[in-house]
């Protein structure tokens, strides 16, 4: 089985390295060919270890030592347990689609190999990532999806600056960096919770922190919850630090399908998930998780009702699904947090590649004002969005109503009803945006005729096959939710429902199908019959509002990066050069200047000499008359 | 006596002296100094150093104020010499306070009671025997290092007063008559 | 051959001399195989280097001034063993990268006499002797900077070279009166280190002799705020001036911290952790953002070095075997990644005599490999995991979140800060579209460039992936260190912050 | 009548007197020589004059510590062989530079070595005696002829100096003649150890303190002269200008280091006693010294002016020695004297091969730092040795002066002077300015003048000093530790 | 009773009155006349001494003073004939071409 384990990890490395040779060459279909091949084999091998974890329990192996000085050891370790399988078959499954799905996307891309390497070496660190049986391990690949993710948000890194009115992203490499250095913000925190654990029980390994979670203080362990969700935060995008999402759009969709829906995003829930036995003792911050879960789910939401931007409006979904999933795992449910989480990778990344493939149409347009009635053109990809859609508005029978639905109860389980009757207006805000999308962009008028000179047509066929996958998924994955369950709780709490929330659950169930029906409904009449503009509406504070982000982008520029910017200017032109330099030099230049008046006792007259050494006799008696009277 | 002869000499040599220092006539300021060399020797007298007022006598009134004399008379210093004598304030405070200084000193008891002299004044000897005496003997060696003292200067004062010093070889450029056999040969 | 660590002194500094016989032409040929022997000879020492013993080997002891207690005297730990390896590598690589036309042999014969003394202070354990060498390395790095480098480039080289002597002096001062009360107590003269070690001074003495050491190390170093040096040093060095002083004069002030200061002055160490802590943190941050400000692109990463030796510092004064481990390692790394760095840089400014990021942009997409290097660079600059730069940073952070947590926050803002300003030197030099015509005409590295930038990409991965067999060696010395530190240390504020690993393993 | 007074030649230990009479009979006999014939080669004064101080310091070598002679006039101990040999060996350094290329006015005469032969045994005279009187009278005839010598240059300049110097000399010779007064009105003694013994006790004397610190403070003056401490110092750069570069060279070093034995000598013995008040008038002087001088040094324009504020800066680090008045500070003394005339030998020999009869490059300046610019490339060895020199001086280890500057520097440190050292330190750095400066102005600049005649002066008898001179400032950390310990034990030897 | 201090006292006098001259002087010649006084004064001083001491060292001294004296008197003399041959001048405000 170890072997299976180094499978599954390394084949992506490898083929990593192996398109990397060729990324300075023209395309060349074997890097595309060989990447996707052995992504299989990996999911094979991860798939392989999912029945076997099902069966054996966990896997443990231990490759080498890392980093050892003082006390601290760290070993390359990895454990496959079912959280782990569970994500390593979520992570597998979608990037093998995204590689399948690339090859046809990218297609004409001058970096047709470099791409392939970036997305194979991403899904190396996100293996990492989730098989690490430390948290040091967990953070090289916390780290490493980062830099992966900043290599392919920025990976059409010659597109120039343009300014927020154009473009909110300003420009490919912008957003690249912007989501870097938001996540290292966020690693910061990590980085101090890693040290707290380090310093209070000696080992970064998962079993032996949990295991000594009962002898630590609680202040102790509420300080490392914190430290560690705020790590979680930076990759999950979570307010305030998700800004970085919506840009990283920037990069090519199918990196917005893998990183920035279905993998990357979600490391800070399995970041959670994996952590549930300290944050099972830490109820308070566990319930701060899932305010703030619950929050970003409507405030994200709120964001995408009025976006045009295809991508930003999928962004901003996942988001708030990333919302969700943090609520259910704040709230104890954390099987059910990574139930959401499996789903939702499904049923997002199907939506991404779908919205791919309109951009292909559409020559990179992505406004869906522009856009209408595309259905006719492109009907695989109609159905793929609109089934994704169903499954992201949680309609019956498929995954995200399954998912959804039980996070739902969980909230009303809880006795947190603001949570849930937030998240169920949020059900709502989903289904209509979704669908607000969907009609605009495949349905009424064909805007784009007018608006932009695209012809647009279907993708290639094995494209369409290759994301079928994704899509049987998203409609029969939450059928699994009882094995799901009961394989996940192997390791997790098992979170049931109290009878009462048992006896009203199919309440709860049709509840949350109306509000998700009628937000698909209200969409369905407002923009199915083609666009019409509210001037009045679009000019509203509240439009305006959500248009902008509310604002953050551009307080986070105007208050954070500018001032930095001239903070640095200033200390550099003002402090180290005319202060901190200043002195030094200034130093230089006294002692230099001291020397040229004092050269003028030097006047060459012996006059003035004999005169120099009277003064020197009189110095002298002054000297030692003063020494005299002193002592 | 020995009071009045003091004060009297005291009076009269810082007189002198004084003309010598602040006269800007060089004439005057010569006949003043030899006179008070005269009277410094007048002291030695008074403190029985007879050979010392002799060798004073001999050496200030007679060589040194010739020597003088015939430089004078080269530089044709007799004419007024106009000097700028700037900063004469600082001149006078730094005398008058080392001067002071001086005097505070010297009004200390500097007496020794318990001094036993190295060198005792014989009784029976003169003074020029007793100084013989002790110059040939402990003071030999200085005397003989007085003497090549001498020797320098005589052979700087002919060196430096010599006409060879007119012409410089240091200045004078040697490009077309290059220095003997030796620098030739073994320039690089 | 007992003698190696003499030979790896000497050796340079012998081919220097003869290097004057070899002809004009030769002479870059003549120094990369001076600089590859040496090379081999220190891979040797590590070789034959016993890793596990945490004491010093190869001990070479010669009596030079036996009446004053100066004596030759050597020895190599790991403390001091990969330093010089890095030393040595970095010349090496420096001369193969070397680009530089006008009077090439001086400058092979400056490099043969900088590398020796670079290896001379790390190898002496004699105050002396360090100090001698320690002087000696300002001689050839003047003339580097001021025969080969930029405009400003003799008011640069004589500051760098009067700030380094003036605070030296005071360290000699230092040394000196350490001397005296050597032979105060025991009544012989000795300036050998071992032999100072074993000194228990009075707390009051340590303080004036940390304050002594202190202005030497931290002008070196250089610490805020005596750093002003630096950034005219590198900014007007040649790219190999710029390499050597980042790569391995600047570890010369952190060296001699862990070499002298804290040994010897145990109780004054811990006395000064905050303020050192406090300077550290101000390097850290301040001169990161000062980086971030800067326009041109040496300046960036010679703010970026002071910046990092904060964090070396600040691992220095952890006072665990975790934190100074980490910051030998941490140098080492910075000596390699900077190193790399200002080759780069080197390589942009040998093709556009420019090193303003306003007059590039978009490079990536005419120079690939020079971007893929340059990358990964600047990944191990801002310590990314499984890069050389991280096991060092994090070891440092780690080791120093014992003393204080809130400082250990406020330093670790270096994965922010340090991020912000690479990246977007990165972002203004070779992401965007090519804006300069001149640009487009540029040349990807050649083969020159690669054979001097490709080892230190491998040292780079493999170091971050696998760093035992450096780590190791270093652990155990350092280990030694913090034992003894805790063993001598009188304050019971000492003893509580110096955490000696041995001792905890025992209480387990 | 007086009786008749037997002397043994024996007591009178007349070996004592040797060296100084091969010296004083060494000139004599060029006297006679250059009598007998005329217009004979400077070599061969250069030779025998060479000759003759080999005799000499045969004869100092042969000596043996801590005995009088002469009626206990004459004091051999450790320090005044010490000095005497240093003085003879400089001097044998120094006078083979009078082989130059090119004709300079003073070696046309015969006399020049012989007074300079004089002037050797003035000095010798000076160091070997406790007893005032023949310290003046050798003082005054080393004097003298230094005068001469100074002036033999013969050019405008020099006049300058060395009526500059004389003038100042005959103002310092009046302090001294009035220190040495006061201390006889005191003590009834012109003999240091006995001198040494009345103040002893007379110290506890109401009212006489101010009397015996005003009479050392009166010689301290002069000593000021001599040693050119601040602010008595104005001759020094002048002089050293106007002289020429070998005779500038010597005057940093041996009028100085007879001036230091005898200074050594008497404030020693002050601060012996417990005179505290004189220790701290040195340390003043000593600290203005090489402070002031340092930064006087680093606006100069010409090298030798600058070598001139620097050997008073130098001068001044080691008065302060003379104030710690420790075995270890006076063996330092020595010991930096020795590593600081090779230094100082070499660099001044670097501008004397270099010197132009006219100045081509400064209407006034011989030296102008712009001659040196750019030298490396026209003649790599020449500025590299050049370099050498620099950094000795600078203190840059392992060259030879460091090894001087960290044995004083601990010696203050030893005396609890910490704070000495750090001066002592700060002004290295300062002075490492200027001597940085000519190093630049070799290696970092472009030539002014390529034709390659800078050094115009050479000749194999100068590069071979200069060889000397170079192999003395670099190997100097090997012959440190024999050095130090015959310097220890002849210093110790002697009681300082 | 005339005691040594009045014959100090008056060595000191002559001896400022010497420094008077040699500080205001600008005419090289009259500067060396001071000079021979601040000799003498001191020999005053030493004949004193001396003869209070009943010691001889002092005359001793002032003899090698006068000596001295002398000395310097012809080797003056000739370094300011150098002078005067090439200057015409004996002031010493003409003889600062060095300085700084």
């Amino acid at each position: 089985m170890e072997n299976l384990v180094y499978i599954a990890l390394f084949a992506p490395l490898v083929g990593s390295l192996f398109a990397a040779l060729f990324a300075m060459t023209p395309k060349n279909l074997i890097t595309a060919f060989v990447t996707s091949g052995l992504l299989f084999v990996s999911w094979v091998a991860s798939s392989s270890l999912l029945m076997y974890v099902m069966d054996h329990g966990t896997i443990s192996v231990n490759m080498m030592e890392w980093i050892a000085a003082g006390n601290l050891t760290i070993d390359f370790g990895f454990q496959v347990d079912a959280i782990t399988a569970v994500m390593m078959v979520v992570v597998t499954t979608v990037s093998t689609v995204v590689h399948v799905y690339s090859i046809g996307y990218m297609e004409h891309d001058k970096g047709f190999n470099r791409f392939f390497s970036y997305l194979s070496a991403f899904v190396f660190s996100m293996m990492i990532l989730v098989m690490s049986d430390n948290f040091a391990g967990l953070f090289i690949g916390w780290e490493g999806v980062g830099v992966c993710s900043w290599l392919l948000i920025g990976f059409w890194y010659h597109k120039a600056d343009v300014s927020t009115d154009v473009n909110p992203s300003i420009s490919p490499s912008w957003a690249a960096n912007e989501a870097f250095i938001v996540n290292r913000i966020a690693d910061l925190a990590m980085l101090i919770g890693i040290f707290l654990i380090y310093w209070n029980v000696g080992s970064l390994n998962y079993d032996v922190f949990f295991a000594a979670i009962p002898s630590l203080e609680n202040s102790l362990l509420v300080s490392i919850g914190i430290a560690l969700f705020i790590g979680a935060m930076g990759k999950s995008a979570q307010f305030p630090l998700h800004t970085w999402l919506a840009d990283a759009m920037e990069g090519p969709t199918p990196v917005s399908a893998l990183i920035h829906a279905a993998t990357m995003v979600t490391a800070g829930v399995y970041l959670v998930v994996r952590a549930n036995p300290l944050y099972a003792e830490i109820p308070n911050v566990s319930l701060f998780i899932a305010y703030l879960g619950t929050f970003v789910a409507i405030f994200a939401a709120s964001m995408a009702l009025v976006n045009r931007d295809l991508k930003r409006i999928i962004a901003y979904s996942t988001l708030s699904q990333l919302g969700y999933m943090f609520a259910a795992a704040g709230l104890g449910a954390y099987w059910v947090a990574l139930f959401h989480l499996a789903a939702h990778a499904f049923f997002k990344a199907l939506l991404f590649l779908g919205a791919g493939n309109v951009m292909h149409a559409m020559h990179d347009e992505l406004d869906i004002f522009k856009m209408g009635g595309l259905k006719k053109a492109m009907r695989g990809t109609y159905l793929y969005m609109g089934l994704a859609s169903l499954a992201l508005a949680g309609i019956f029978p498929l995954a995200g109503f399954f998912s959804k639905d039980t996070i739902l109860e969980v909230a009303f389980n809880e006795h947190t009803y603001i949570i849930w009757f937030v998240l169920w207006i949020t059900a709502g805000l989903t289904a209509f945006y979704s669908f607000r999308q969907v009609f605009l962009t495949f349905d009424g008028d064909e805007r784009y005729k007018k608006e932009t000179d695209a012809h647009p047509h279907e993708v290639q066929n094995f494209v369409l096959v290759a994301m079928a996958p994704l899509a049987i998924l998203a409609i029969i994955f939450g059928f699994f939710m009882n094995p799901f369950k009961e394989f996940a709780t192997t390791i997790l709490p098992a979170y049931e429902m109290s009878e009462h929330t048992h006896h009203i659950a199919w309440i709860l169930i049709i509840v949350t199908t109306l509000i998700a029906v009628s937000g698909i409904v209200l969409a369905y009449k407002k923009y199915a019959n083609g666009l019409v503009r509210d001037e009045k509406m679009e000019n509203s504070f509240i439009y305006k509002l959500l248009q902008n982000q509310y604002y953050i982008p551009k307080f986070y520029m105007e208050f954070i990066a500018k001032p930095y910017k001239e903070i640095s200017d200033i200390l550099w032109n003002k402090v180290d050069m005319k202060v901190v330099d200043a002195t030094v030099d200034g130093i230089a230049k006294i002692i230099y200047f001291t020397g040229d008046k004092s050269r003028k006792m030097q006047t060459g007259n012996l006059s003035d000499y004999l005169n120099w050494m009277g003064v020197g006799a009189m110095l002298l008696i002054v000297i030692t008359a003063l020494s005299m009277s002193l002592s | 006596m020995e009071q009045i002869a003091f004060y009297l000499f005291s009076v009269l040599t810082i007189g002198l002296f004084l003309v010598t220092v602040l006269s800007n006539n060089v004439l005057y300021a010569m006949t003043s100094l030899a006179a008070g060399m005269v009277l410094i020797s007048g002291f030695f007298f008074l403190l029985g150093a007879d050979f010392l007022g002799v060798v004073q006598l001999v050496v200030y009134v007679g060589a040194v104020m010739a020597l003088y004399s015939f430089g004078m008379m080269f530089f044709d210093a007799t004419k007024d010499i106009k000097e700028k004598n700037t900063s004469s304030y600082l001149v006078f405070f730094l005398s008058g306070m080392i001067a002071l200084t001086l005097v505070i000193m010297f009004s200390a008891p500097i007496m020794g009671e318990n001094i036993i002299a190295s060198y005792p004044i014989m009784a029976g000897a003169t003074n020029p025997q007793a100084v013989g005496l002790v110059l040939f003997t402990k003071y030999l060696v200085p005397f003989e290092v007085a003497a090549v003292m001498l020797l320098v200067a005589m052979i700087s004062g002919i060196i430096l007063a010599g006409k060879k010093m007119d012409d410089s070889l240091t200045t004078k450029d040697e490009n077309h008559e290059e220095d003997d056999t030796f620098s030739r040969k073994d320039i690089k | 051959m007992d003698n190696i660590l003499s030979i790896l002194i000497f050796f340079p500094a012998l081919a220097g001399l003869l290097g004057f016989i070899v002809d004009k032409d030769s002479a870059r040929a003549y120094g990369i195989s001076v600089a590859t022997i040496e090379f081999l000879l220190a891979l040797w020492l590590w070789m034959i280097f016993d890793g596990s013993n945490g004491g010093m080997q190869f001990i070479e002891m010669v009596p030079l001034i036996a009446d004053f207690g100066i004596s030759y005297y050597l020895g190599v730990d790991g403390i001091s063993l990969f330093i010089v390896v890095m030393a040595t590598l970095m010349v090496l690589l420096g001369m193969i990268g070397l680009s530089i036309k006008k009077d090439i042999k001086n400058m092979i014969i400056s490099l043969l006499f900088l590398e020796m003394t670079m290896v001379g202070v790390f190898l002496a354990l004699d105050a002396i002797i360090f100090y001698l060498f320690w002087e000696l390395s300002l001689v050839p790095m003047l003339y580097i900077i001021g025969a080969w480098g930029g405009p400003r480039r003799v008011y640069a080289a004589v500051k760098f070279f009067l700030y380094t002597f003036f605070g030296s002096l005071i360290m000699l001062v230092g040394m000196l009166f350490l001397a005296y009360l050597y032979h105060d107590i025991t009544g012989v003269w000795s300036f050998a280190i071992t032999d100072w070690y074993a000194l228990v001074l009075p707390f009051k003495y340590q303080m004036w002799l940390f304050i002594a050491f202190f202005f030497g190390f931290a002008i070196k170093v250089p610490m805020f705020p005596f750093h002003t040096w630096l950034p005219y040093a590198h900014g007007q060095a040649p790219t190999i001036g710029s390499v050597i002083l980042a790569a391995v004069l600047l570890k010369m002030g952190t060296y001699g911290f862990i070499r002298f200061s804290l040994p010897i002055l145990p109780d004054a160490s811990v006395e000064m952790i905050t303020p050192i802590a406090i300077l550290s943190l101000i390097m850290i941050v301040y001169t990161a953002m000062i980086a971030y400000s800067q326009k041109d692109m040496k300046q960036v990463i010679a703010y970026s070095s002071v910046s990092h030796m904060g964090i070396i510092m600040l691992g220095v004064f952890a006072m665990n075997a975790e934190g100074i481990s980490g910051s030998i390692f941490l140098m080492l790394s910075h000596g390699v990644v900077s190193g790399a760095l200002f080759m780069l840089v080197g390589v942009i400014y040998d093709r556009r005599h420019t090193k303003m990021m306003s007059e590039f942009g978009g490079l990536a997409s005419v120079m690939p490999k020079y971007a893929t290097i340059f990358g990964i660079m600047l990944m191990a600059s801002v310590g990314l995991p499984l890069t050389i730069g991280f096991v060092g940073e994090f070891l440092v952070l780690l080791g120093f979140y014992k003393i204080s947590p809130i400082m250990t926050l406020i330093a670790g803002s270096t994965i922010i800060l340090g991020a912000v300003y690479m990246l977007s030197l990165y972002k203004q030099t070779f992401f965007g579209p090519v804006t300069n015509q001149e640009n487009h005409k540029l040349k990807d590295l050649d083969k020159k460039e690669m054979m001097s930038l490709l080892p230190l990409v491998a040292i780079v991965v493999w170091l971050g992936v696998y760093p035992k067999p450096i780590l190791e060696p270093i652990d155990n010395s350092v280990k030694h260190l913090v034992a003894f530190m805790d063993k001598k240390a009188k304050t019971q504020e000492a003893k509580d912050i110096i955490i000696s690993t041995t001792l905890i393993r025992e209480e387990k | 009548m007086l009786e008749p007074i037997n002397i043994s030649m024996a007591e009178l230990n007349l070996s004592t007197l040797t060296p100084m009479l091969i010296a004083i009979g060494g000139a004599l006999l060029i006297l006679i020589i250059d009598l007998f014939k005329d217009g004979l080669h400077k070599s061969l004064y250069v030779m025998l004059t060479l000759l003759i101080l080999i005799i000499d310091l045969g004869a100092v070598m042969g000596l043996d510590v801590n005995q009088r002679g002469f009626f206990d006039l004459m004091l051999i101990d450790g320090i005044s062989i010490l000095s005497q040999a240093l003085i003879l060996f400089t001097s044998m350094l120094f006078i083979p530079l009078a082989l130059t290329s090119k004709r300079f006015h003073e070696y046309s005469y015969p006399e020049y070595f012989a007074l300079f032969l004089f002037m050797i045994a003035g000095f010798q005279f000076m160091v070997s005696s406790d007893n005032l009187i023949l310290i003046f009278v050798g003082l005054e005839t080393a004097s003298l002829a230094l005068y001469t010598l100074i002036a033999m240059h013969n050019r405008p300049s020099s006049y300058e100096a060395a009526v500059k110097y004389f003038t100042m000399g005959a103002l310092a010779a009046g302090f001294f003649v009035m220190g040495s007064a006061i201390i006889y009105a005191t003590t009834g003694s012109v003999e240091l150890y006995k001198i040494a013994e009345v103040l002893q006790n007379r110290m506890n004397e109401t009212g006489l303190m101010i009397t015996i610190i005003g009479g050392a403070l009166v010689l301290l003056v002069a000593f000021g002269f001599k040693l050119s401490l601040f602010p008595f110092h104005t001759w020094g750069p002048d002089t050293y200008e106007g002289a020429s570069a070998p005779l500038a060279g010597y005057m940093s070093i041996i009028p100085k280091l007879s001036a230091t034995i005898v200074a050594m000598r008497i404030f020693g013995m002050y601060i012996d006693i417990g005179i505290e008040e004189i220790r701290i008038a040195i340390l003043v002087l000593s600290v203005l010294t090489m402070t002031l001088s340092n930064i006087m040094a680093l606006v100069q324009s010409d090298v030798k002016r600058m070598l001139a504020y620097s050997s008073i800066s130098h001068a001044g680090f080691i008065m302060a020695a003379i104030a710690l008045d420790t075995t270890k500070g006076n063996s330092g003394i020595f010991l930096y004297y020795i590593l600081f005339m090779f230094t100082n030998l070499g660099a001044f020999s670097m501008l004397w091969i270099s010197r132009h009869k006219n100045s081509i490059f400064h209407n006034r300046f011989d030296h102008p730092y712009e001659k040196f610019a750019g030298l490396v490339k026209v003649m790599p060895m020449g500025a590299v040795v050049m370099a050498l020199f620099m950094l000795s001086l600078a203190g840059v280890p392992p060259f030879s002066v460091f090894w001087g500057k960290i044995y004083i520097m601990s010696s203050a440190v030893d005396a609890g002077y910490v704070w000495l050292a750090l001066v002592m330190g700060f002004n290295s750095a300062i002075s490492a300015y200027y001597y940085l400066k000519l190093i630049v102005y070799m290696f970092l600049k472009d030539p002014v003048n390529n034709d390659g005649t800078i050094y115009y002066n050479i000749s194999k008898p100068l590069m071979t000093i200069i060889g000397l001179a170079v192999f003395a400032t670099v190997t100097s950390v090997f012959y440190v530790q024999p050095l130090l310990e015959y310097i220890t034990y002849m210093v110790g030897a002697s009681g300082y | 009773m005339i005691g040594l201090s009045h014959y100090m006292i008056l060595s000191g006098l002559l001896f400022s009155i010497g420094l008077i001259g040699v500080l205001r002087r600008k005419n090289l010649l009259m500067l060396f006349f001071a000079t021979e006084i601040m000799l003498n004064a001191a020999n005053i001083a030493f004949a004193a001494a001396s003869h209070y001491y009943g010691d001889l060292s002092g005359q001793m001294f002032a003899f090698f003073v006068i000596a001295v004296a002398a000395s310097e008197v012809a080797v003056g003399l000739g370094l300011l004939i150098v002078l005067y041959k090439k200057n015409g001048s004996l002031d010493l405000d003409n003889l600062t071409v060095m300085k700084g």
